[in-house]
């Protein structure tokens, strides 16, 4: 399926969402307020059926950052990127754990590189930092770790 | 003819010669002591250095050779290592308990040298239960294990000490069993008497197919009952990485160690006596020239090497096959080697009845 | 019946794959031959490392005590870790006049992780892997190589 | 800010009869620094909780500061057992942005450097595998063969291991003169010995017990936790990056999709042994057509991607692995994500192994084929 019959089937799906350009795979950005029912959508429809979700992260645009799905489907063989802005300040957005249980993991991993809380995930703490990690997120561009990290 | 025997004789004789009955029954008992705490060494470090040689071997590599002429000298290098090292006890550990398990263990397989014939007339202790007191003895090990695991105060240790319980009194059964076809067959609980019964061929050979049933039973309990692979829950390295003994060190360990050994020794011996004769030679019906032929290699000869052939197999196991798990290992004599064995018991008796053995 | 018939089925399956395993576990017991154990420290001598093997950098000297390196800091930007440092010398050439020559070529051993980017980015060759690998020593700063020869200077030709 | 561990959850347990134990970092059965906190009741296991961490490098973080070139050398830590793959999907990624065409002898050796070294990463799962269930004798076995690939690949990428061998643009160098021989030397030595595994282990009846009806995973599972490569194949679910999104020369080559239906450890098992396979009749069918030419296109001393975002996703020895750059055209990327395959396969552990005994864990584990450098970055 190309790119552009993919959009039109979206579009009939989810009208209001909004599509970036120049891209490889069809990529939607949409408030993160809607994401959970767009998630749902996008996972149920019979003609979409996106019921892999094979990458999950977050991007630090140091105004903003930005939730990446990634989101294919095992039965059409199609793609979509899911994009989502977030409040630096105040990261929030709804899991999709019950949706897709890989989020689950990827989404600890996003919570404690990048801060992002994800609302009513069912197990939300440390996966790989250690116990005791005072609040700074690792993979956000302003962090600073003078003993670890080593500028040449 | 030069024999074991003789030296014993002789060495009796001597001492009756030189002192009053009293003292020499204590001497001897002395000399038997130092001679199997002797032999419990030397087993450990011949084993020892046996098994690394042959799992070597299976996976294609050369095993220890550095220390010593092709490397036999390696589990010596190994025991003084063992010795110097702190024996360590663990802070939340019943530190009496703790300390007394692979005593127990050792004593348990000392215990077991008692009634075995390693050459002609030449026996610690011949008693009349003789196999009896084997099946009674060995099933003690069971205590120092689970001695080991709960003083422990390790969770990996008191799962191998649970798991080795259930295994050891389990498999003590088919054991038993296939130990009794023999004694039906023998007419005797005596060792001496088992082994003389073997006079015109071996029980293997003389008991078809229910023998052989009996022998491959009991191999299979034995290696169960020993804690070797494919049955080594208890050490269970890849799960429990060390079970019982994860939190032994040093000699502590040793003995632990040295008592597998020694019990694997003794449960080959105790085969060999009751399946393939013991000490006695292969002899087949009245071939009398083959057998007189036979005779001329030594009686001790005969009963080591058919234990290291058992001790080999035992060891080919181990190489080969991958684990059981608890409830496989469970079902395995419950659902399999029970039945079977039971079933071959009556098979036996019925043929001990009707004389059609050999 | 039926049940009985499964029962001695199962079992004899069981034996027979046992066997089969048995079977292949005593022909390596008995089969030296297949032994592939390389016994290291002894073996040495005989010991072939094939030609590319990164084992650390050096840089060939020819007799005259003549390397290739014009210092140009290749190697030095291609390193992802800060493995090589180039230290820069003034050196007056034949005709008199002044010209920038390495005095030193620092290389790392202990940050170095064979990646090759060096060779691939030395421009005159100067630089190659050498198929040495028994580098523990007993003191770190014994890693710490400077890879030019004492005296060494540039060979002829080389831009 | 974060909620912090779980020793009161730990003290619950206890309450209902359950005692905990760790499995891990340092442990017989996880092949590496996994740390798994189990609950257990008697044997059997009513939780499994992965900790991770212990050797994270932050790779992600460290590739933001490496060039475009550099970065791949980093890769090869990740999933060492398939470090050539990794390397991949890193000049891949670059590739794409770059738009630059390999040439076909470069893609040729390419796909015989990944198949080789999906081999020998399968080989020395089977070994592992085997180990773990307490059969100590095919480790040896299975190091054998992968030695002399790991021969092959010394003599044409200088290293054993990490090679850094595949870079943008192409392979760091030809192949080696001896390649074509020696690789066919392997195959005849691997399609001798290749009997001696069912022998051993497959045919095993305790092996065949120990595996079957363990960890099972149902299709929908295998989908939704994400799991790919043999893992998911094991349940049915077609995942085979390199037949439904082919890269490089996959799609003309002639290879099957192993898939197994069973979703338990055998099928999972079963699909790594016949994948070797596959892998060898890829190997076949190239190694007497390497074309003639360039083993790399000339690419600028700098490179520099433009502004926007790559992805590209290849099939490894363990799984899908994704790369994913997002670049703001300069030298270096602004931040990069590896999608590694460990990390989704390792989170249905607690799922395929609750209610299973400890021996299933070690069982359904050991054909995840957990790489804990891969699951940690």
């Amino acid at each position: 399926m190309t790119n552009e019959e993919l959009k039109s089937l979206i579009s009939g799906v989810l009208p209001s969402a909004t599509y970036e350009e120049g891209t490889e795979w069809l990529t939607l950005n949409m408030e993160p307020t809607e994401w959970p029912e767009v998630a749902k959508k996008l996972r149920s429809d019979e003609q979409l059926f996106f019921d892999y979700l094979f990458c999950l992260t977050c991007v630090d645009w140091k105004t903003h950052l930005t939730m990446v799905y990634h989101l294919s489907s095992t039965k059409h063989r199609q793609t979509i990127v899911v994009k989502s802005k977030l409040d630096r300040n105040k990261p929030e957005i709804e899991t999709v754990s019950n949706i897709w249980r890989t989020a689950e993991f990827h989404e600890r991993e996003v919570y404690e590189m990048f801060g992002v809380s994800f609302l009513n995930h069912p197990d939300l703490r440390l996966l790989i930092l250690p116990d005791g990690w005072e609040g700074k997120n690792p993979l956000r561009k302003d962090f600073e770790d003078p003993v670890n990290m080593i500028k040449l | 003819m030069w024999s074991l025997s003789h030296i014993t004789n002789e060495i009796h004789e001597w001492l009756s010669s030189t002192f009053n009955p009293t003292w020499t029954l204590i001497f001897e008992m002395v000399l038997a002591g130092v001679a199997v705490i002797g032999l419990f060494a030397v087993l450990g470090l011949v084993l020892v250095i046996m098994e690394r040689k042959v799992s070597a071997w299976m996976q294609i590599r050369l095993g220890p050779n550095r220390v010593g002429p092709k490397g036999i000298l390696q589990s010596t290098a190994d025991t003084i290592k063992l010795m110097v090292k702190e024996g360590m006890t663990p802070s939340g550990a019943d530190k009496f308990l703790f300390n007394l398990a692979p005593f127990i263990a050792m004593i348990v397989a000392m215990l077991l040298m008692a009634p075995l014939a390693f050459a002609k007339d030449f026996q610690l202790w011949d008693l009349n239960i003789g196999v009896l007191f084997v099946s009674a003895i060995s099933s003690l090990s069971v205590i120092s294990i689970l001695m080991a695991g709960w003083a422990s105060n390790n969770k990996y240790s008191l799962l191998g000490a649970m798991r080795s319980g259930a295994q050891i009194v389990s498999y003590e059964l088919s054991a038993g069993l296939s130990v009794l076809s023999i004694v039906v067959l023998a007419g005797s609980l005596s060792v001496s008497d088992i082994i003389n019964s073997q006079a015109d061929g071996w029980w293997i050979f003389k008991g078809h197919i229910p023998a052989i049933i009996a022998f491959i039973t009991f191999i299979i309990a034995v290696t169960a009952e020993t804690n070797r692979a494919p049955f080594d829950l208890a050490e269970a390295e890849s799960e429990l990485t060390a079970g019982f003994h994860t939190e032994y060190s040093g000699m502590k360990f040793a003995l632990f160690f040295l008592a597998e050994y020694v019990n694997v020794f003794i449960v080959c011996a105790i085969g060999a006596t009751l399946f393939l004769g013991g000490w006695m030679p292969l002899h087949i019906g009245s071939w009398d020239g083959f057998n007189h032929a036979m005779d001329y290699i030594p009686s001790s000869i005969w009963f080591f090497g058919k234990t290291f052939f058992l001790i080999f197999l035992i060891m080919w196991f181990r190489w080969t096959f991958p684990r059981l798990r608890i409830d496989q290992l469970l079902n395995l004599e419950w659902k399999y080697l029970l039945p079977i064995s039971m079933i071959n018991l009556l098979l036996i008796t019925a043929m001990a009845i009707l004389k059609w053995h050999f | 019946m039926k049940f009985i018939v499964k029962y001695i089925k199962d079992i004899w399956g069981a034996i027979t794959s046992l066997l089969k395993g048995m079977r292949r576990t005593l022909y390596y017991f008995t089969h030296h031959k297949e032994i592939i154990t390389q016994q290291y420290p002894d073996n040495r001598d005989t010991l072939n490392l094939p030609e590319r093997f990164k084992g650390e950098v050096v840089m060939p000297h020819d007799e005259n005590n003549e390397h290739r390196c014009t210092g140009c800091q290749a190697c030095e930007l291609a390193c992802p870790n800060g493995t090589i440092k180039v230290i820069f010398k003034n050196e007056i050439n034949a005709e008199g006049k002044k010209k920038k020559a390495i005095d030193k070529l620092v290389y790392h051993l202990e940050l170095c992780t064979m990646c090759n980017l060096c060779i691939e980015a030395c421009p005159s060759d100067a630089i190659k892997m050498a198929q040495t690998f028994e580098h523990s020593v007993f003191d770190r700063n014994q890693l710490t190589k400077i890879l030019n020869n004492p005296g060494s200077k540039i060979m002829e030709g080389v831009e | 800010m974060y909620r912090q561990t779980d020793i009161i959850e730990d003290n619950r347990d206890t309450a209902q009869g359950n005692f905990v134990i760790n499995v891990g970092p340092q442990h017989p059965a996880t092949h590496g620094v996994l740390h798994l906190v189990i609950t257990l009741n008697g044997e059997t296991i009513q939780k499994i909780e992965p900790h991770l961490g212990y050797i994270h490098r932050s790779i992600e973080k460290m590739c933001e500061s490496l060039s475009y070139r550099q970065f791949i050398y980093v890769t090869s830590r990740m999933d060492y057992l398939s470090a050539h793959i990794n390397n991949h999907a890193c000049s891949l990624c670059v590739e794409k942005g770059l738009q630059v065409e390999i040439p076909p002898r470069a893609q040729v050796i390419r796909v015989l450097m990944d198949e080789l070294t999906r081999i020998a990463s399968h080989e020395l799962w089977w070994g592992a595998m085997a180990m773990d269930l307490g059969a100590f004798t095919p480790f040896f076995h299975a190091f054998r063969e992968r030695e002399t690939i790991n021969d092959i690949m010394e003599e044409t990428c200088g290293a054993r291991l990490t090679m850094n061998y595949m870079v943008p643009g192409g392979v760091m160098h030809d192949i080696h003169p001896n390649f074509q021989k020696r690789v066919k030397d392997f195959m005849q030595l691997y399609k001798k010995k290749i009997n001696e595994y069912d022998e051993l282990v497959t045919g095993n009846v305790i092996f065949q017990n120990r595996m079957k009806g363990v960890g099972v995973i149902s299709a929908e599972d295998a989908v939704s936790y994400g799991c790919t490569g043999p893992v998911a194949r094991g349940s049915g679910v077609s995942s085979d990056i390199r037949k439904i999104y082919p890269y490089e020369i996959y799609d003309k080559l002639e290879f099957d999709e192993v898939l197994e239906t069973g979703g338990d450890s055998f099928a999972r098992y079963m699909v790594r042994i016949r994948e070797m396979q596959q892998s060898i009749r890829i190997v076949e069918q190239l190694i007497d057509n390497i074309p003639e030419g360039d083993f790399m296109t000339k690419t600028k001393a700098v490179l520099k991607l433009p502004k926007g975002e790559f992805y590209s996703r290849v099939e490894t020895a363990r799984g899908e692995l994704g790369v994913y750059i997002v670049s703001e055209g300069a030298t270096t990327p602004y931040r990069i994500k590896f999608r590694s395959p460990g990390f989704s396969n390792l989170s249905i552990l607690d799922k395929m192994v609750r209610g299973g005994k400890i021996g299933d864990l070690i069982a359904a584990m050991g054909t995840l084929d957990l790489v804990i450098p891969d699951i940690d970055r």
